[in-house]
């Protein structure tokens, strides 16, 4: 078991025959994932990846003769929002979205759009997700997983495969790692994918990944203590960013004394979780909540 | 982004926000000069982007051109928290009869844009957020269809306006909308909007801060930029697509991703050293973006040592020790450096580094301890 | 028992010191329908109706004050889409539009953002509805209603009365009457309302007033088709209407040989419901069904 | 409301839509004078609302302008579907390679602003809709953000418009769908849409129908109706702001609700009358009001008898009756008259009524069956 995607998932690649979306879709290929079809418009009757992937014109067409049932975008941030309305339409009821740089107002009207069809939003500016030996959607390194029982759900990017990759290195697998994005709006929050892990059979014991800037982290604390009774690890990035700067991620930054690493570590930290000062305390305090 | 008060002014003009037009001086004849267009007593404020200018010297009255050009030959070079004023508004004064504040934000945590109205203008929001929290509407905008009549019927209400300044609000308050929507604002305030003794609502403050991620669709706002105002490195990185911002600490750092930076500068903290910058090169590293990312860093005086840490993940961490190798290579400046590259090829990445003389190391923490301490090293051979 | 409203509605009236708005509260206060607040902006704090119902200046006041769960809206076209997004935002689950000429295009966002918000609308430029000896809410005339077991809906307004008045004459009483409005874009279809009086214990039979225009009453027919089994009787007015003009009723026009009242009948005929040629018929069409 | 072709074309040419510029010419010397300044060949084609002009010989090729002069000469005048042609638009004529339908519906099954697009151009929409349905997309567009870049890709591979012209058929369909809208449309579309033998695109014929209830925030557009096409006792009962439309019977209607209004219609029918008219007097059934719809009802020749049928519901029925008699008496035609006043006060309204010697009636039927019999005993009389 795992969440969001597993073997059944049908991918779709937007943008499959640019140069990202090209490297990153023959990665997912090599990993196991099942890219059924992309799109690119103008393009379509044509086959990408060395004739392995079918091209379509528009979403619908590539859902009408494939079945796709997830999209992973990889186009840039100006035909982003277009890309994730149009997947929306076709009815793809699961949309991975990594582009970044995406303007805050569009994502507003794509959020509000995505939310009132039903559809579930990963991302912008995430790395997508994996489930482990299963589906890797996105751009996450597949080779430093290792199946397992914990869950993780982060902001970051590399910071993930840090965690990711001392976890394995410990010898703790993952059930499914999913990168939510850094930028203020996006489509599903600590708390959405919380929930999925709770309710997640594989899943025994889940890690977070914060940094500083909004207040998901501490509605994230909220969630736990109300629902979450599996063994819980966390980061938070930040604590030495000074106030009022983006770092980097559009939604990393501390205004007007909110979105501290500190305020976020208090809250974690009375929701009953335990928070590391590093990425590589992770594994050991998994190990001490009794995860094997 | 944020704009400066006559540069968000402008904007909020534009969209038939009512004001006190006003005129930028250098210097202090310039300001006298702008005081005799304008006659009568006018204001001389300090433009600069760090918040309390007021209390600082920055704001004063000035009843003639004369006193506006001694006004602004004290505000004019004042050091305003690290600021060097360069630039003031010289603008017409007002005869206040009530102050408001109206702003609009984004608001991750409703998803939508919200409008923030307060009776109690002239002082920071978040001042009146602690002091008096029921003194402030938040109104989250439908995210679909935007600013609407009864949404501006509601602020008016509650800020009390009068009966017959309410279409007059209503004009503002579509302006203030219409100029953050059509400039992809992150804020957009007017603080105070004013009611005069002879009865005008006019915006007498304003500021507006742009969405990065959308400048690139604006040219012209990306003009608006003050360079004054930013660390020429910075503007540096900006120009080379780096993100990069300027600390006081001595440890320079470059890494790829900006959570994976801000852990690296934590950790830097954490061993008991101070980090010089928050540098995120993106993926990839490509050598000359490397070679920029040094560049920036070592121009910085305070730096003593150089923290590189790259997560490989898809890209060959070979290639990636090959370019840093090479990229130190041209540099002008020596300090010492602790690499860690993890991912593909890391024992490969690893023997590349020792061979060019460069510290490795496997663990983020131990990359951190062994910066602070190279840093230390250097700090006690120059000291 | 009954539909939509009963003796719980606390009614707001939006527009209540208009001329129409003051004229019809009277006669929904004399029915009694607990009328608890009327809003007009700019007459906050004033009473309408003889100091019978405070005034607010918005919505959320008169909402937060009086605890109102329902609105009828008074306001002239320019300014009733604004008024019914200003109910739903500030919390009206039930909102009953009477006004008559608002382009469509401001329903069509009306309408979905309400839809969204889970709002339940009628009309617009319809008469409103009754609960008969509960609530009326609307235009409608009180004293044309009998209680009894007949729900009634319709697109019309007088063309209603006539009904309801041929029943009432007949002693054939009423549950609940709703007039769902003549326009291209309501908030409430007939299927909507078919569906609530089927499941109401209150309602025996159903009478369905219908006109040319749109494909509403075919969809109905299907639906009671599938649904309901209650006795109905139904009556489709513009048998004689000229395709190509709208018949008063915006919504009222054969366009491209679609919505004449003969398919509707046909319609509604195979699907075993009683069509009369004449109002007056109605009665009797229901006696024969068995209707007390 | 309709438009004709050239004013459709006019308000899509404002938003970019690209066409021939044409003109209007109401005299076969002015067709002359638009073809020389155009230049080369034209088509002359009659402004008229009612569909299949060209199979009535209302659309002609002309070589030169002479030629231009003749076939509007032929056009001018000509009766198409009883509608007699007074205007003609003269426009260049094009070198059609391929021909498109285009469109935009208020889709009310839908709720929403409905796109749709075939291969199948210059034929009626409906018809390829009977002969090949497959040829149609339809794409409701969403009622809250508006026409998408994704939806102007779908249509533009629907209709397999060429690589090179796909930037162009986006700017046409953006520009319609702001036509339509910024003109409140019900309707806006352009068949044929062409591509020409030079390989442009362009808008060959447009039509578009506005919403009635939009139009009193649209004043320049109701300056376009074109009252050449309208009865003129309709003109006379829009402007008294009474729903009126004339019908080829002999029995006036006058009722309050459009729903009763076409009941009322169709028990005349059913009594085996003809219904004159439609007419929805609207709520109150005021005096004056009444007065003006009668004068509009029995402007028409054919009239033998009024049908009144007024629900009263609220208002009172005597005071009804007392507004039907005094009106009455101001008419200068005086047909059989039946009334009927249904709710307060009825049996006062039906005795008022009897004093003035007007036919009354309880029932619906029992009035229908009551003005049939008069207006047959009328035509009697008179013939």
């Amino acid at each position: 078991m795992s969440v969001l995607v597993n073997r059944d998932t049908r991918l779709l690649v937007q943008g499959i025959t640019g140069r990202e979306g090209e490297f990153h879709s023959s990665a997912m290929l090599e990993y196991g994932t099942d890219i059924v079809a992309g799109v690119t418009p103008g393009k379509g009757g044509q086959t990408a990846l060395d004739g392995r992937v079918p091209v379509f014109d528009t979403v619908v067409d590539a859902v009408r003769e494939t079945g796709a049932n997830a999209t992973c975008i990889f186009v840039p941030a100006g035909a982003a929002p277009d890309a994730m309305l149009e997947a929306a339409e076709a009815g793809v009821p699961l949309v991975i979205c990594i582009t970044e740089g995406i303007p805050a107002l569009d994502m507003l009207r794509v959020y509000h759009v995505l939310r009132a069809a039903g559809v579930r939003l990963i991302g912008p500016n995430c790395p997508g997700l994996t489930s482990v030996g299963e589906a890797k959607v996105g751009i996450i390194p597949g080779n430093i997983h290792r199946a397992g029982p914990v869950g993780l759900v982060s902001r970051s990017g590399t910071l993930t495969y840090e965690v990711v990759q001392a976890m394995t290195d410990a010898g703790l697998g993952q059930s499914t790692c999913v990168g939510i994005g850094g930028d203020p709006i996006v489509g599903t929050s600590f708390v959405d994918v919380l929930d999925m892990l709770n309710h997640d059979p594989a899943t025994e014991a889940i890690v977070m990944i914060g940094e500083i800037g909004g207040e998901e982290e501490e509605r994230a604390a909220a969630f736990v203590q109300r629902e979450v009774r599996k063994p819980m690890a966390a980061f938070i990035a930040g604590r030495t960013a000074p106030p009022g700067r983006r770092m980097g991620h559009a939604g990393a930054i501390i205004s007007g004394g909110a979105g501290t690493a500190e305020s976020k570590r208090a809250a974690l930290e009375a929701a009953g979780i335990a928070v590391a000062d590093s990425p590589s305390q992770i594994p050991q305090l998994l190990r001490a909540a009794g995860v094997r | 982004m944020k704009l400066q008060e006559y540069r968000s002014k402008e904007i909020l003009a534009r969209h038939g926000v009512p004001m006190l037009a006003g005129e930028t001086a250098t210097t202090p004849a310039e300001a006298r000069g702008a005081a005799e267009r304008i006659g009568g007593p006018v204001v001389v404020k300090a433009q600069v982007l760090v918040g309390g200018r007021g209390k600082a010297g920055g704001v004063k009255l000035a009843a003639s051109p004369e006193e506006a050009e001694a006004r602004a030959g004290e505000i004019i070079g004042l050091d305003i928290k690290g600021v060097t004023v360069k630039t003031v508004l010289v603008a017409p004064a007002a005869d206040i009869a009530k102050e408001f504040y109206l702003g609009l934000i984004l608001d991750r945590a409703a998803r939508a844009v919200t409008l923030i109205a307060s009776p109690e203008g002239g002082v920071e929001i978040e001042e009146t957020a602690r002091t008096n929290p029921q003194a402030i509407l938040r109104l989250p905008l439908h995210a679909l269809i935007g600013l609407q009549p009864h949404n501006v019927r509601r602020a008016s209400f509650f800020l009390g306006i009068p009966a017959e300044l309410r279409r007059d609000f209503g004009a503002v308050l579509d302006g203030l909308h219409r100029a953050f929507v059509e400039a992809d604002a992150d804020l957009a305030e007017i603080n105070p909007l004013v009611i005069t003794d002879d009865g005008r609502l006019l915006a007498l403050d304003a500021k507006i801060v742009l969405d990065d991620s959308a400048l690139p669709r604006h040219p012209d706002l990306e003009d608006m930029r003050d360079l004054n105002e930013e660390e020429p490195s910075e503007t540096a990185a900006r120009e080379a697509g780096i993100n990069f911002i300027k600390l006081d600490g001595s440890i320079g750092c470059m890494v790829n991703g900006a959570g994976l930076a801000m852990t690296t500068m934590d950790l830097v903290k954490l061993a008991g050293g101070e980090p010089a910058n928050f540098l995120d090169i993106g993926g990839g590293a490509k050598a000359d973006r490397v070679l920029a990312a040094f560049r920036i860093i070592l121009d910085d005086p305070n730096v003593k040592a150089i923290l590189v840490n790259i997560f490989g993940g898809i890209t060959r961490g070979d290639e990636v020790a090959r370019g840093i190798v090479e990229a130190r290579a041209g540099l002008e400046r020596e300090v010492p450096m602790v690499v860690r590259i993890v991912g593909t090829n890391a024992a490969e990445a690893a023997e590349i580094l020792r061979q060019a003389n460069l510290i490795t190391a496997t663990s983020l923490d131990d990359a951190a301890a062994r910066a602070v301490a190279a840093a230390s090293r250097a700090s006690g051979a120059t000291a």
